[in-house]
């Protein structure tokens, strides 16, 4: 694997789990929690004949972030999708509820410092949600999940990193979703229904799924960006990712609280403000809701890099 | 001795295309310019049972609409037609032998009709005549198989009947020349029809009818090759490739394949051939589709020359802003041209390098399986020694002394010998042998009784074969015991590589016959994506600054 | 239909094995494998366990570890591999790469 | 469709079962509170306040007759944007009712369970179809985190993500049995055979010994999914208030970890379904407390 160094300057998007989990924390302050010497496979998996992975596909540990314990929990999309079962969904509930285990040891032990050494979590997400090979227990470890976050909730920021080549969908969709803080670079892709479901269930005239352009318009960071499903957009390097959650890990309970899209009624009412819109304007196509936002060439923006992307787009105004 | 000259009528043909046009006269408005929704019955009107027809299908462009059209044909006035044509992709270039409309069949290449064509052939529904290569079939246009009508396709055309092929201007003018000029008939779809084209590719007086299509012809981006999907073993046989056969004997003028092999090579130009110092040294000039993988070579000046067979969907803009480097007409886009194309690749390139599906002990390489009649569109043609060759070049001379069999063959005159590349990995993707001691070529010919194996290159053409576990100079070989050998001393763990003698291979790595990774001084552990030029599409736009415009399936953005 | 487990003993001429207690390399993706080297005290030899959905390829898997160790003169070395329908070469190519990873000084 | 017209099952009749389980004529819709909702909104998620043995309980169900015209693919069941967000709104409405009540009064909320998916559609993807489901989540899980008992009842269908979004947050999850034709599944093993290429009968033999895959109420139990099964339509409303009333007392008794997604973890492990889940967090808590000083004393 890549040294730490050279890994800052090195694609997240083409990064394995390993190289993102050991990137995103500060140098050589990454400790891996059942390392593949562990040996923790999926044993579904082997009953049903299927290729397994030391780690069950999940690289979680903990690093610093300055003086702020991270938590990282990183998926491995090369390994059947990225999909979760019942070990590496286990793995993840493990991760978030050890950070709250450090939150409570913080407090006990440095009741002045909360603020400045506040755990995280940060999930680096490439999954397609459930691993069907056991997906009952896929998904019951989403529901614990999403239990956990609700417990971090203005205690610990959990931060969802979304960047890499499968994306985050199905029901990783809407645990993404939920996270505080979302930071994406832009080949990143959240969604719940993947593009094929959608055009079986719509047609290929409505929405065809080979159209990769129209994927990524429709699920890509610069749409999230726009409608402000993403907090930040940044360039495609783990040094670009690792820098921001460094940012992050400093920031008042507070400000992070702000940059929440779900978890109260009020953002439930602005989400619904959206929803109206949608509704009413029927778009075609995502472009349609680029414009209305205030971009005259919306078509020009996935031509953008990052860099001009971020100087020129304009937002969904924030209510 | 007396010379009885006979008596007869000598342009019944010409009378007969005459009376057809002018049957079809009705249809036409404005002189040539036929209703899309009068496209059937102007076919039902000018071709005639047991007629050739060519329906344009090329590799890359279908004429789609006439297809179906000709598919919607009244089968009492319509029926055993011959068809004539290079590439059959589309379902309709079936249906109209389910039909009855069509009845024999003689073509280059089938790809997605493949199984249908073997089906077809074993029901008696369809007869064929045989599976050509592209130059081979273009010849016969112009000796026996001279279509009497021609379902062509072009971008644009005027009233009167001029039309614009442009970038994909693929086989059109071979198909037009051969039919025109025997007095055929020719009918042209076209996207749109134009107070004036930018350019003429096809003079309007050898088009008879223009239609425009309801929608543009379909175009398939067969030459796209992202990337992101090429493996860590691609790159190091493309390494391999690089510094045995290109740098050894100094590969300037060439063709490439159209797999994932070549795309690597393609990108590691600019990384692994520049650390060897390689530049202007090889890979100057290509035969070869506009490839978006070759883009960093060009834009780092390697490549001075590219001639294409057809166009690649999204590089217009990129290849008429290189006007120094594509062949570009006099409006600003570039002409493709698959007859001479495969004329410069039968004649004019040193090398043929590209990936097969299996290779026989005898060094036969095929893609056939056993129950898809494919065909090999060019790839025989530059895929083997041209025996008309007499110009010289540095790497053909230099593979010509190499060739242990020159002196018994040769005699004492001096000749060079085409280099002839076929790249596969031991075991592909299910891990299915690309080594078997019997080609699927065979099973098929049994079952489409084919008179002779479909056999993409032949052993005694083939010069190289590079596998991961090295690369094997078969023009070396002494006698077909030899050349054996050396292809299962590279043929890892397949059939065909665990019954060599390892012996013998160490034997033939002494000679240089073989030569491995180690032989080569490649490092193994190096051998990752990281050495590629381009790691996805993104990147290639980038390095085009902005000039390739990727087909919508291929832009993860 | 359950995974197959293959175990194979290698005899080497070398003793020598990694510096590092144990490194891992690879993704368990498909047509990869990941690959953990541990080091251990097998009186020079190379114990090897291979998981993988793969059937009738048992000997190919013996001939290319043996390959490796021959072609690295590795011992005292324990390889354990998942597999998903790895070919030979990626094989090769991810051991040696295991090993180079393994043998590589920690500059950090 | 035909299902619809079999007696002996629940699927497509969500109304008719809050009907069965509430206390007669007690249900209003669209009403949580002082809170009214806009009738015609969302017609697929039927909301409102009931009466349960004597007690206000929030009621949250699908009508699966309904069909929102704006949205095509939200039909059946289905949980589409608008209602979510409106299920997650009666889930607030249902905290902000009883803020500064005891515990002891939190009312309870009913999630009656029959829906085919979320909406999986253009114009969902758009604006974000995993904010909707995520959301009424989030609702649920604080509800239940604030003291208000959440029982659901799965009466037919509960699939996937839409199980996720409407079920799977409650404190205690029960159903009906399978041979009212409840589907507790992510993908049918149809579905699953094709993906693992393995045939159906090797399927049905594997899950004999391993709940993990296949669909079906049974094996939720034994995971731990579903807390207890209900052998008789008529018995839905006496099973709930049971549950209701275990669930408010382990409240009381300061028992919450008992209860929700992590309770059904702890019985899954009991049921023997999901042991590795607990090995798994064990060995991770004991890594990180060798590690734990260098982290939090950083």
């Amino acid at each position: 694997m890549k040294k730490w160094s050279e890994l800052k300057d090195s694609s997240f998007f083409d990064a394995s789990a390993r190289e993102r989990a050991v990137g995103l924390v500060d140098k050589g302050t990454f400790t891996e929690f059942l390392h593949p010497l562990d040996r923790y496979c999926s044993p579904h998996l082997v009953v049903l004949g299927q290729a397994v992975e030391f780690d069950d596909g999940m690289v979680c540990g903990v690093g610093l972030l300055g003086r702020h314990p991270a938590f990282i929990i990183s998926m491995e999309g090369r390994f059947i999708g990225g999909a979760i079962g019942e070990v590496n969904g286990a793995k993840m509930v493990g991760a978030i509820r050890l950070a709250l285990t450090a939150a409570k040891e913080i407090k006990a032990k440095y009741p002045g410092e909360y603020e400045a050494k506040r755990p995280l979590v940060v999930i680096s997400f490439e999954t397609g949600g459930v691993r069907l090979h056991e997906s009952n227990a896929g998904l019951l470890a989403h529901a614990e999940v999403m239990d956990a976050f609700q417990d971090c909730r203005h205690i610990v920021p959990v931060v969802s990193v979304v960047g890499s080549k499968v994306g985050c969908f199905g029901g990783m969709g809407f645990v993404a979703a939920a996270a505080d803080v979302i930071v994406m670079n832009e080949q990143g892709r959240i969604g719940l229904t993947g593009p094929e479901v959608i055009e079986q269930e719509m047609g290929k005239e409505e929405f065809d799924a080979s159209n990769k352009a129209l994927v990524y318009r429709t699920t890509g960071a610069k749409h999230k960006y726009i409608i402000q499903d993403c907090n930040y957009l940044v360039e495609d390097t783990i040094g670009d990712f690792h820098k921001v959650l460094g940012e992050i890990a400093g920031k008042s309970m507070e400000e992070i609280e702000k940059m929440r899209r779900i978890g109260s009624i009020d953002l439930v009412r602005e989400q619904q403000e959206l929803v109206k819109l949608v509704g009413d304007m029927q778009p075609k196509d995502s472009m349609d809701v680029w414009k209305h936002f205030g971009n005259e060439n919306p078509a020009a923006l996935p031509e953008l890099s990052t860099a001009e992307f971020l100087k020129t787009v304009k937002r969904r105004a924030r209510s | 001795m007396e010379f009885k000259g006979i008596t007869r009528e000598w342009d019944t043909l010409k009378k007969d295309t005459k009376a057809r046009v002018g049957a079809a006269s009705a249809y036409t408005k404005n002189g040539k310019i036929v209703d899309a929704e009068n496209t059937v019955a102007l076919l039902e009107t000018v071709i005639k049972p047991f007629d050739k027809v060519n329906i344009e299908g090329n590799n890359q462009k279908q004429a789609d609409f006439l297809a179906k059209c000709l598919c919607e044909v009244d089968v009492k006035k319509i029926h055993d037609l011959h068809m004539v044509q290079s590439v059959l992709t589309l379902p309709e270039h079936l249906d109209v032998f389910e039909k009855g409309i069509a009845k024999k069949l003689d073509m280059s290449f089938s790809g997605p009709q493949a199984g249908r064509i073997a089906e077809f052939l074993k029901e008696g529904k369809l007869e064929l005549g045989a599976i050509h290569t592209y130059l081979e079939l273009y010849g016969r246009y112009f000796v026996d198989l001279t279509p009497r009508v021609a379902l062509i396709v072009a971008t644009m055309a005027d009233a009167a009947g001029n039309l614009f092929t442009g970038f994909s201007t693929e086989d059109t003018p071979a198909i037009v020349e051969a039919t025109k000029f025997r007095q055929g008939i020719v009918i042209a779809q076209v996207n749109e029809i134009v107070e004036k084209l930018p350019r003429v590719d096809i003079p309007g007086d050898w088009v008879d009818f223009v239609v425009q299509s309801p929608k543009p012809f379909y175009i398939e981006p067969l030459f796209t090759r992202d990337p992101a999907l090429i493996t860590d073993a691609q790159v190091l046989k493309g390494m391999m490739a690089i510094k045995g056969i290109y740098a050894e004997y100094g590969i300037k003028r060439l063709n490439h394949g159209i797999g994932f092999d070549t795309a690597a090579i393609e990108l590691l130009l600019p990384t692994y051939g520049e650390q060897l110092g390689l530049k202007g040294k090889i890979c100057t000039n290509f035969i070869l589709n506009p490839h978006p993988s070759l883009i960093p070579a060009i834009e780092c000046g390697w490549v001075e020359s590219v001639h294409c067979f057809g166009g690649e969907l999204g590089m217009e803009n990129y290849v008429a802003a290189r006007s120094d480097i594509f062949f570009v007409g006099p409006d600003g886009s570039m002409r493709s041209n698959r007859a001479f194309s495969q004329t410069g690749g039968h004649y004019a390139v040193d090398m043929f390098i590209g990936g097969t599906l299996q290779i026989d002990p005898y060094g036969n390489s095929s893609t056939a399986t056993a129950n898809r009649v494919a065909g090999f569109g060019g790839a025989p043609n530059m895929g083997c020694d041209p025996k008309g060759r007499r110009h010289s070049t540095e790497a053909w001379l230099k593979c010509g002394a190499e060739y242990s069999k020159a002196p018994e063959l040769w005699g004492t005159v001096h000749r060079g010998k085409r280099l002839v590349v076929q790249i596969a990995e031991t075991f592909r993707e299910k891990l299915a042998p690309g080594f078997v001691e019997e080609l699927d070529a065979f099973a098929l010919a049994k079952n489409a009784k084919l008179p002779i194996e479909p056999v993409m290159i032949y052993g005694d053409d083939l010069t190289h074969v590079i596998t991961e576990d090295g690369i094997a100079y078969l023009h070396k070989c002494e006698n077909m015991e030899e050349r054996t050998a050396a292809i299962r001393g590279i043929a890892g763990f397949t059939e065909v590589g665990l019954k060599a003698d390892p012996k013998t291979t160490a034997k033939l790595k002494e000679r240089g016959v073989i030569r491995t990774t180690d032989d080569l001084g490649i490092d193994i552990t190096k051998a990752t994506r990281s050495m590629l030029a381009a790691k996805n599409v993104h990147d290639l736009v980038v390095w085009s600054k902005g000039l390739y415009n990727p087909p919508a399936r291929f832009r993860n953005w | 239909m359950a995974l197959q487990v293959l175990e194979f003993n290698f005899k080497s001429a070398a003793t020598q094995s990694i510096p590092k207690e144990w490194s891992h390399t690879g993704v368990t993706g498909s047509g990869d494998l990941e690959v953990l080297l541990e080091k251990k005290d097998l009186g020079g030899g190379v114990k090897a366990k291979v998981v993988t959905p793969v059937k009738g390829f048992d000997a190919v898997w013996e001939k290319m570890i043996q390959k490796f160790v021959t072609d690295t003169g590795v011992g005292n070395l324990s390889i354990e591999i998942n597999d998903d329908n790895a070919t030979p070469i990626v094989v090769y190519m991810r051991l040696r790469q295991a090993l180079a990873e393994a043998t590589a000084k920690e500059a950090e | 469709m035909d299902d619809f017209e079999n007696e002996n099952t629940m699927i497509g009749r969500g109304r008719e079962a809050v009907e069965q389980i509430v206390d007669p004529g007690s249900f209003k819709e669209n009403v949580i509170n002082d809170y009214n909702f806009e009738a015609d909104c969302a017609p697929g998620s039927v909301v409102g306040t009931a009466v349960l043995d004597g007690k206000p309980v929030t009621i949250i169900a699908s009508d699966a007759e309904a069909f929102n015209d704006r949205f095509p693919v939200v039909f059946g069941g289905v949980i589409g944007l608008e209602e979510g967000y409106k299920m997650a709104t009666a889930v607030y409405k249902t905290i902000e009712a009883d803020k500064d009540k005891p515990l002891a009064e939190k009312r309870a909320i009913i999630l009656i369970v029959d829906t085919p998916g979320n909406g999986p559609g253009k114009l969902e993807e758009i604006a974000g179809m995993n904010k909707a489901t995520g959301s009424y989540q989030l609702a649920l899980a604080e509800a239940r985190k604030t003291g208000h008992p959440i029982v659901a009842c799965v009466i037919g269908r509960a699939i996937s993500g839409a199980f996720l979004c409407h079920g799977l947050q409650a404190d205690h999850i029960v159903a009906l049995s399978q041979e009212f034709g409840t589907m507790i599944h992510v993908m049918p093993l149809t579905s699953i055979s094709r993906i693992t290429k393995l045939n159906i009968e090797i399927l049905e033999e594997l899950a004999k010994e391993n709940p993990v895959f296949a669909a079906g109420v049974g094996f939720f139990y034994k995971l731990g999914g579903v807390q207890e099964i209900i052998e008789k339509i008529e018995d839905m409303r006496s099973v709930i208030i049971k549950h209701v009333n275990e669930v408010a007392r382990l409240k009381a008794e300061g028992k919450g970890e008992l209860l929700g997604p992590w309770g059904r973890g702890i019985l899954g492990n009991e049921r023997g379904g999901r042991v590795d889940r607990v090995k798994v967090m064990d060995k991770m808590k004991e890594e990180f407390a060798a590690v734990a000083g260098k982290y939090i004393g950083a």
